[in-house]
């Protein structure tokens, strides 16, 4: 049961009353990889994770196990670990209990289920509290204990559903570290659900990226992160700016897009011919005040911990997302510009 | 574990087991308060025959159901029931019997010395059940001299009694209650109507009677017992009663020692009995054991114990059998609360049996109906 | 093989439903089969055809009404058992000192059974019971007021026995209820009332249908206290004596299975009803994040 | 944990909102009415079961052991205290075992069918055993298994399993199925799930389940006699004999039986109550933590 | 009720089973203010907005609204609205009749519950999903139901418990511009617990920094970013490397400190003398490749958007975090520099 090549989803599909939350995903899960399932809410990423879990009946496709068919047996019978959204915590039993259980269930020695038992509970700082229930944690140490309840097994594949969202950013930095690294030493084959980009991008070996419970696209964190497949992707990924325009000139490199008020030059993604509809997506930190760039009026300034995240309206009434590191004013009067190559243009589709 | 028949359960009987066997008596009458001693001796002194005995109690009407069920199945755990009389109709009836007799009447020399009354209580009981206990029964009337300084004499009396005192007349609802059904079987009697066996259509006068009666009883309780207790703590005045009520509770203390009884002009004795039967099923060994049994209890010393304490006063079904005989705990027990006027009410005033069964819950019905039930009805 | 156990996933069946399999056996082996034989056995009454033992049971009225006795008395004794439970294991949710012990006190009359419930209440509600006394001698009233051998005899003897068995299950469905959900609805500024009412009651109605359920067959199906303490031949002849009566006392067992069957029919009736409106309710996880 | 002195202002907020809430007087009242009403029912009992003669006045007029006496012989009572609890225990254990993951299923899966085997749940508590009593009765004796306990477990299971698998469903619905995916996360089988999830949750669930079914039990006259051998009576048996067989019986010895019923049962109840806690785990923690 | 000028929290302290988990918490809340909670996961933040909100009482001290005594009022008369870190949805209610709820508490006109509720489930983009039960939610769905829930009460003080642990980046930055819209259009005063200090600063008017119960700091979001008061702050505010060392010259402006084989130049915090024992805190991207510094080894090159967050070890074997814009190969050897502005010493405690 425990260990396999290679797992196979096949066009997974779940539909909840007529409608689908996920469809058609297919996918193929090495061992030892790193998959991060990142999208908006709602998207379908808890469905995909229950599905393969077996938690979830599926309403279509299937799930192969090398070739092994996984998707008609039962969760306790394929060994994987899950963190679950809601902690989905034992009430009645302790935090050291909580933990144990899996251990336990596969009657492993005393001695070791408690040495195991202990290391989780310190590897999710949770040693003074070892002995609480549940009903008695702060949400983020519930949440530490749903981690070390599904690691603690070591199992062939963890699923993980969002599990750091109530940690602080210093022990999710840590807690990252921890789940990479048992990852890495164990060989573990990890499904891991965030909403946080920059947590998938820096963990995760490959992303799907889901919308409206369809994939959008699968990548390394790299090629996600600058090539996105859409306009969705791209959104996703952190281009704030999605700027309606339309392709005045193409080129082999670059595509000359106007709209409103401003012309830019950026690089398209797919075939684009002058006139067509497209959207311009541009990060933030890609926008920068420079001479000869679109002209805007800086409205809010907001502090960022090191840079200052503005927000500015060009003369037609667009608003811009830009970071600067020395603070404009409200009302400050600048100018843009943008590298052509950061410059992502997508074929606009009626949205 | 489940008790294999052992052994054949129709041919004929032997005179004597082959084996000692073990016998589970069904009680449903209270009878063995009377009789356990007896069979008790007898057991003692014939383990040859007896080996043991358990005792269960229960209440008749469930009988038949148990024995039914027990026979369907082909598995007969009961081997003797004593039983009233409603049991024991029931029972043959349901053709849940053995019929023992006459076959086997000779086995049981006692039953041709019976008391008159007796004898015809075990008319009722056809082939079927042995008579062990018997007793005349009622009406009475009970009542504290203290509250009661003249106690109505006739059946009019009573009923203007009661019309002077509402609420002061009480007894029991009849299904539940032996004194009840005694005042209600014995009223044909003493108001003479028509056919006192034919409650549907011989009664008229006796329904008449009650619906008139029934205007002035707030209560029909539904045990005997509270018909007594209020007796006792003066929420009713005159209540109906038998030989049996009468004595054994002022013995027990559930009603003060100076209650008296009275009797209505004209009344019949309306007598009860007690019976043996076998259920079919049971093995032809128990049978002999059974039959050796009620020999020895339908004998004089063993009958005398059926006086008891005046619980089913004077209890012995056989003749010839005086209280001197009875235990000296029966003797004492008479000695303080019997009444010696019973001797000669019993003997001056006729004796009847009861209704058939189907007769008797007819007129139980409709008592429930015309009676009982008449202050919801409009 | 797969394929089909596959399609019967998606259906609902699956192993998990084995689990079902002691519990079906039981009542089918148990059960169904002496059921079977008794409905059977009403529809073989000694005289009057197929429906012979039904159709004398309702051209009767004094049996036909029996069904509107019984109601009468098993609606407002379950309702008032219910009803009366459920403020007071609201009132007990919570840690105070003593707790434990009344919940115990509450539960005790559980254990009264039904004789000693009516024994009990001859004794104290009688003519000469105590409670008549203390009245009477506080000059409250003149004659004793009547409380037993009549409706209200067999009334408070099934509230006796009915409002523990109704408190119990109540205390304990309610206690599955996530205290939190009230809290938040404190904090959206929902009263007690409010909160009571729309939160905690519709989150309880699955447990309150089921506990009326229990505790109206219970009631519908009162036989020794409405003999004892009741008029079995009056106001109080429910329909379960008018069962006995066939069965015990004719011994028309045809007629005693139709009317039972009847009474089987009412239940079912008003369970029916009760179960249903609990449909319309939220049934789920009551507590817990997700 | 409990030793922790509260602070006097919270033990004051608290008294205020006591004082503050007529809803509360009405309740406490209630329940103070019903305590003074019991504790009559059940006193004038006990006063009576001790009493020699009572009749028009307060008390009765001198004091007495023999009623007891009496009961404890003529029934053997102390076997018959024996097999009743070796019953009762005997039907609540296995009613429990069979039901709980009966009522598990009918609470949290849809398939065909569900319906119809929720209404054959119901009949057995439904149908009187007038019904079915004596066929059954028929059944268990054609292969044995009547006359003794064995029978009168079997037959009691009949109506008690069916009501376990009632009690229990809303139960189980109230625990977030997520609780018990996680444990098949962790590898946990199903019977696993049961034992070490879900049961402790079930915990008060199964506790007033238990108590119920026991009370029923124990207080089951009908099927218990039918099924009897000599020695295998139950409590009840010799209970209701002394309250409605032909005969004189002193009310006083009526009452001492029910004494001693209730004694029993009430031990057993508070045996059951005194380790087990009718509130469920998770509202205990949220409840007030202090 | 519903109007105040300030909120005064007067040493509240909370103790659960002997352990203080709020201890002494002190604070002035003005009308109109914008607070954010922030600290390390079972710090107490949840304790404290318990406490505030009647959830729980008060161990000792006491709240006052102006003048009036709060504390021992019930939660349902104080007026205030709450997103719970649980979320508590009514499980029987449809997402719009639990955002009516509190609406419908208040016996609004139907009419004006209905608008209402609809604006508030616009606001969380749930439209689609209004009828659905809290059970039908993804987890993000449902945390919006929450929020939701408590600002369609416009109520005059809204206590967030990690409102938005659960949602997406992009979604995310929404609801946050939409939760500052709120409170400013509304003057709605705001506390708002989170574990993300991002959050926190780009939020808040004034942060309140809690460890183990205990208030660390109260500042503005660049007080506490520039100037944190002690190391646990600091380390709070992303100081990730704090090296214990030990200082060699104080001037006026700077602090001389030494460490295992490193030498640097920073600010002090505190009154310190030559021969204390530091620690001094450096943010990753405060830690630059650079001349003349201190030479270290590159480990872990990390892919995190558009930076890459290097982890190397100096030859004594300490660890440090830094940034870099190009992409240094693990083994690498460079030398970093920091700018001694940006070095803050503080007092070494026996942590
Ligand atoms: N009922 C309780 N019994 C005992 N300890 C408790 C209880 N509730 C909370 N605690 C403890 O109090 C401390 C503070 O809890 P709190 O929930 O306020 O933390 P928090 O700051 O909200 O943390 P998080 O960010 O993880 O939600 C924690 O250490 C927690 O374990
Ligand atoms: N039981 C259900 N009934 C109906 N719809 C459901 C059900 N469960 C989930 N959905 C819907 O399916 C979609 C996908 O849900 P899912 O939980 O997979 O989202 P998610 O990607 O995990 O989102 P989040 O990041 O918010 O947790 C959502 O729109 C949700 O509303
Ligand atoms: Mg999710
Ligand atoms: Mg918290």
């Amino acid at each position: 049961m425990s260990s396999f090549d290679t797992l196979r989803l096949d066009g997974v599909t779940r539909r909840f009353g007529g409608k689908d939350a996920l469809s058609g995903l297919s996918l193929e899960i090495h061992k030892g990889e790193f998959i991060a399932l990142l999208g908006p809410s709602g998207c379908g990423k808890s469905t995909a994770l229950n599905c393969l879990a077996g938690l979830l009946p599926l309403s279509a496709g299937s799930i192969w196990q090398d070739d092994r068919r996984l998707d008609t047996l039962p969760p306790e019978r394929r060994g994987f670990g899950m963190v679950f959204q809601s902690y989905a915590l034992f009430p009645h039993l302790s935090v050291r209990k909580n933990i144990a259980f899996g251990l336990q269930m596969r009657h492993l020695p005393r001695a070791e289920v408690r040495r195991r038992t202990d290391e989780a509970i310190r590897l999710v700082r949770l040693d003074e509290h070892a002995t609480k229930l549940p009903g008695q944690l702060s949400g983020g140490q519930q949440q530490r204990v749903a981690i070390a309840r599904a690691v603690v097994l070591e199992p062939s594949l963890v699923l993980m559903d969002e599990p750091l969202s109530n940690l602080d950013a210093k022990l999710r930095l840590e807690m990252r570290t921890e789940i990479r690294r048992l990852h890495q030493s164990l060989g573990l084959t990890t499904v891991y659900v965030t909403h946080d980009q920059e947590e998938a991008l820096s963990m995760a070996d490959r992303l799907v990226v889901l919308r409206d419970g369809r994939v959008q696209q699968v990548g390394t964190p790299e090629e996600l992160h600058t090539r996105p497949a859409n306009r969705h992707v791209a959104d996703f990924m952190g281009y704030r700016n999605l700027l309606p325009m339309r392709v005045t000139s193409v080129t082999r490199e670059h595509v000359g897009v106007e709209g409103p008020g401003m012309t830019l030059t950026g690089t398209g993604v797919g075939d684009l011919f002058p006139g067509d509809e497209v959207v311009a997506a541009i990060r933030p930190e890609d926008l920068v005040v420079g001479e000869g760039g679109v002209p805007v009026t800086v409205e809010v300034v907001e502090y960022q911990g090191r840079e200052l995240a503005v927000e500015a309206r060009t003369d037609q009434g667009i608003m811009l997302h830009l970071r600067a590191a020395e603070r404009p004013a409200p009302g400050d009067k600048v100018s843009v510009v943008a590298d052509p190559a950061r410059v992502l243009v997508f074929p606009g589709e009626p949205s | 574990a489940p008790e294999k028949p052992k052994s054949t359960t129709d041919g004929p009987v032997p005179d004597k087991p082959g084996k000692a066997v073990t016998l589970n008596i069904l009680d449903v009458a209270g009878d063995l308060q009377l009789t356990q001693g007896m069979i008790d001796e007898f057991v003692g002194k014939n383990k040859d025959q007896i080996e043991k005995v358990t005792y269960s109690k229960a209440t008749a009407p469930e009988l038949v159901g148990k024995v039914k069920a027990q026979q369907n199945a082909g598995r007969v755990d009961i081997d003797l029931v004593l039983t009233g009389v409603d049991g024991l109709a029931a029972g043959i009836d349901q053709g849940l019997w053995v019929p023992l007799l006459p076959t086997y009447a000779n086995r049981v020399p006692g039953m041709s010395d019976y008391l008159p009354g007796a004898a015809s209580m075990q008319k009722l009981a056809g082939d079927f059940g042995v008579t062990v206990t018997y007793y005349p029964s009622g009406p009475l009337i009970e009542y504290l001299p203290a509250k009661v300084p003249t106690p109505p004499k006739t059946a009019e009396e009573l009923l203007a009694y009661a019309k002077a005192n509402p609420g002061a007349v009480q007894y029991a609802r009849p299904s539940n209650s032996g004194p009840g059904r005694t005042f209600l079987m014995g009223l044909p009697y003493l108001l003479k109507d028509s056919d006192p066996k034919d409650p549907m259509n011989g009664w008229s006068k006796t329904w008449s009677y009650l619906a008139e009666l029934n205007k002035y009883v707030t209560l029909y309780p539904s045990t005997t017992s509270e018909t007594m207790k209020n007796l006792a703590n003066g929420s009713a005045k005159i209540i109906a009663s038998t030989t049996g009520w009468d004595i054994n509770p002022r013995v027990l203390g559930t009603v003060p020692k100076e209650a008296a009884v009275g009797t209505l002009a004209g009344f019949h004795w309306v007598t009860d009995a007690h019976y043996a039967v076998i259920p079919k099923g049971v093995g032809v060994d128990k049978q002999a054991a059974i039959l050796n049994l009620l020999k020895d209890m339908l004998t004089p010393a063993q009958q005398a114990k059926a006086y008891d304490k005046g619980y089913f006063y004077p209890g012995p079904a056989l003749k010839d059998v005086p209280l001197s005989m009875a235990p000296p705990e029966s003797q004492q027990a008479l000695g303080e609360y019997g009444r010696p006027e019973y001797e000669q009410l019993i003997a001056s005033n006729p004796l009847e049996v009861p209704l058939d069964a189907k007769s008797l819950v007819a007129a139980f019905d409709k008592w429930d109906r015309e009676i009982g039930g008449a202050k919801v009805k409009k | 093989m797969t394929a089909l156990r596959h399609r019967l996933a998606e259906r609902g069946i699956d192993r998990q439903l084995l689990l079902l399999v002691p519990a079906l056996l039981c009542v089918l082996i148990l059960f169904i089969y002496p059921f079977a034989y008794g409905l059977g056995l009403s529809f073989q009454p000694s005289q009057g055809g197929v429906f012979g033992a039904y159709r004398e049971f309702f051209a009767d009225a004094y049996q036909r009404d029996t069904i509107w006795t019984t109601l009468k008395l098993s609606l407002p004794a379950a309702f008032l058992n219910v009803a009366a439970s459920v403020p007071i294991a609201y009132r007990m949710r919570g840690r105070f000192r003593g707790k434990r012990l009344l919940t115990v006190l509450l539960v005790v009359p559980i254990t009264l059974g039904t004789v000693l419930t009516a024994e009990g209440l001859l004794n104290f509600l009688g003519p000469t019971g105590w409670l008549n006394r203390t009245l009477m001698s506080a000059g409250v009233i003149d004659e004793p007021v009547r409380l037993t051998n009549n409706y209200w005899g067999v009334f408070f003897s099934l509230v006796i026995t009915g409002f523990p068995f109704a408190f119990l299950l109540i205390l304990s469905y309610l206690s599955g209820i996530d205290p939190t959900l009230e809290r938040a609805a404190a904090t959206l500024g929902a009263g007690w009332w409010p909160r009571f009412h729309r939160i905690t009651l519709p989150l309880l109605a699955p447990g309150l249908a089921t506990t009326f359920c229990l505790t109206f067959v219970l009631a519908f199906s009162v036989f020794p206290s409405a003999v004892l303490v009741g008029d079995p031949a009056g106001t109080t002849r429910v329909i379960s004596i008018a069962a006995y009566h066939a069965a015990y006392e004719a011994y028309d067992y045809p007629l005693a299975s139709a009317i039972a069957v009847v009474m089987g029919v009412v239940e079912l009736a008003v369970v029916a009803a009760v179960l249903g409106m609990r449909s319309l309710f939220y049934t789920g996880s009551t507590g817990g994040k997700g | 944990m409990t030793a922790v002195a509260v602070p006097a202002q919270e033990e004051k907020t608290r008294r205020a909102r006591i004082v503050a809430s007529p809803g509360a007087w009405l309740v406490w009242g209630s329940v103070t009415f019903f305590f003074v009403m019991l504790a009559g029912v059940i006193g004038s009992v006990v006063v009576s079961s001790f009493g020699r003669r009572w009749f028009d006045t307060w008390l009765p007029e001198s004091w007495t052991t023999q009623w007891y006496g009496q009961a404890w012989h003529e029934f053997t009572l102390l076997d018959v205290l024996i097999v009743t609890i070796e019953v009762s225990l005997l039907v609540v254990g296995i009613s429990v075992l069979v039901g709980v993951p009966a009522s598990y299923v009918l609470a949290r899966r849809s398939f065909p069918g569900r319906r119809v085997l929720y209404l054959l749940f119901l009949l057995p508590i439904l149908m009187p055993p007038i019904t079915y009593g004596i066929p059954l009765a028929t059944v268990l004796y054609k292969y044995g298994l009547a006359g003794h306990m064995t029978g009168v477990v079997l037959a009691n299971l009949v109506p008690s399993i069916p009501f376990v698998i009632l009690t229990m469903t809303p139960f189980i619905e109230q625990v977030d199925p997520a609780i018990e995916r996680a444990a098949r996360m962790c590898g946990a089988r199903t019977w696993q799930v049961f034992l070490r999830i879900l049961a402790p949750l079930l915990v008060p669930g199964i506790l007033a389940a238990s108590i119920l079914v026991l009370v029923r039990t124990v207080g089951m006259f009908e099927l218990t006699f039918l099924t009897a051998g000599p020695d295998s009576q139950t409590l009840v048996v010799a209970l209701y004999y002394t309250m409605s067989a032909a005969g004189i019986r002193a009310q006083q010895s009526v009452d001492a039986m029910a004494v001693i019923y209730t004694s029993m049962m009430l031990v057993l109840l508070v045996i059951a109550l005194r380790f087990v806690n009718p509130t469920q785990l998770v509202a205990r923690v949220k409840e007030d933590p202090s």
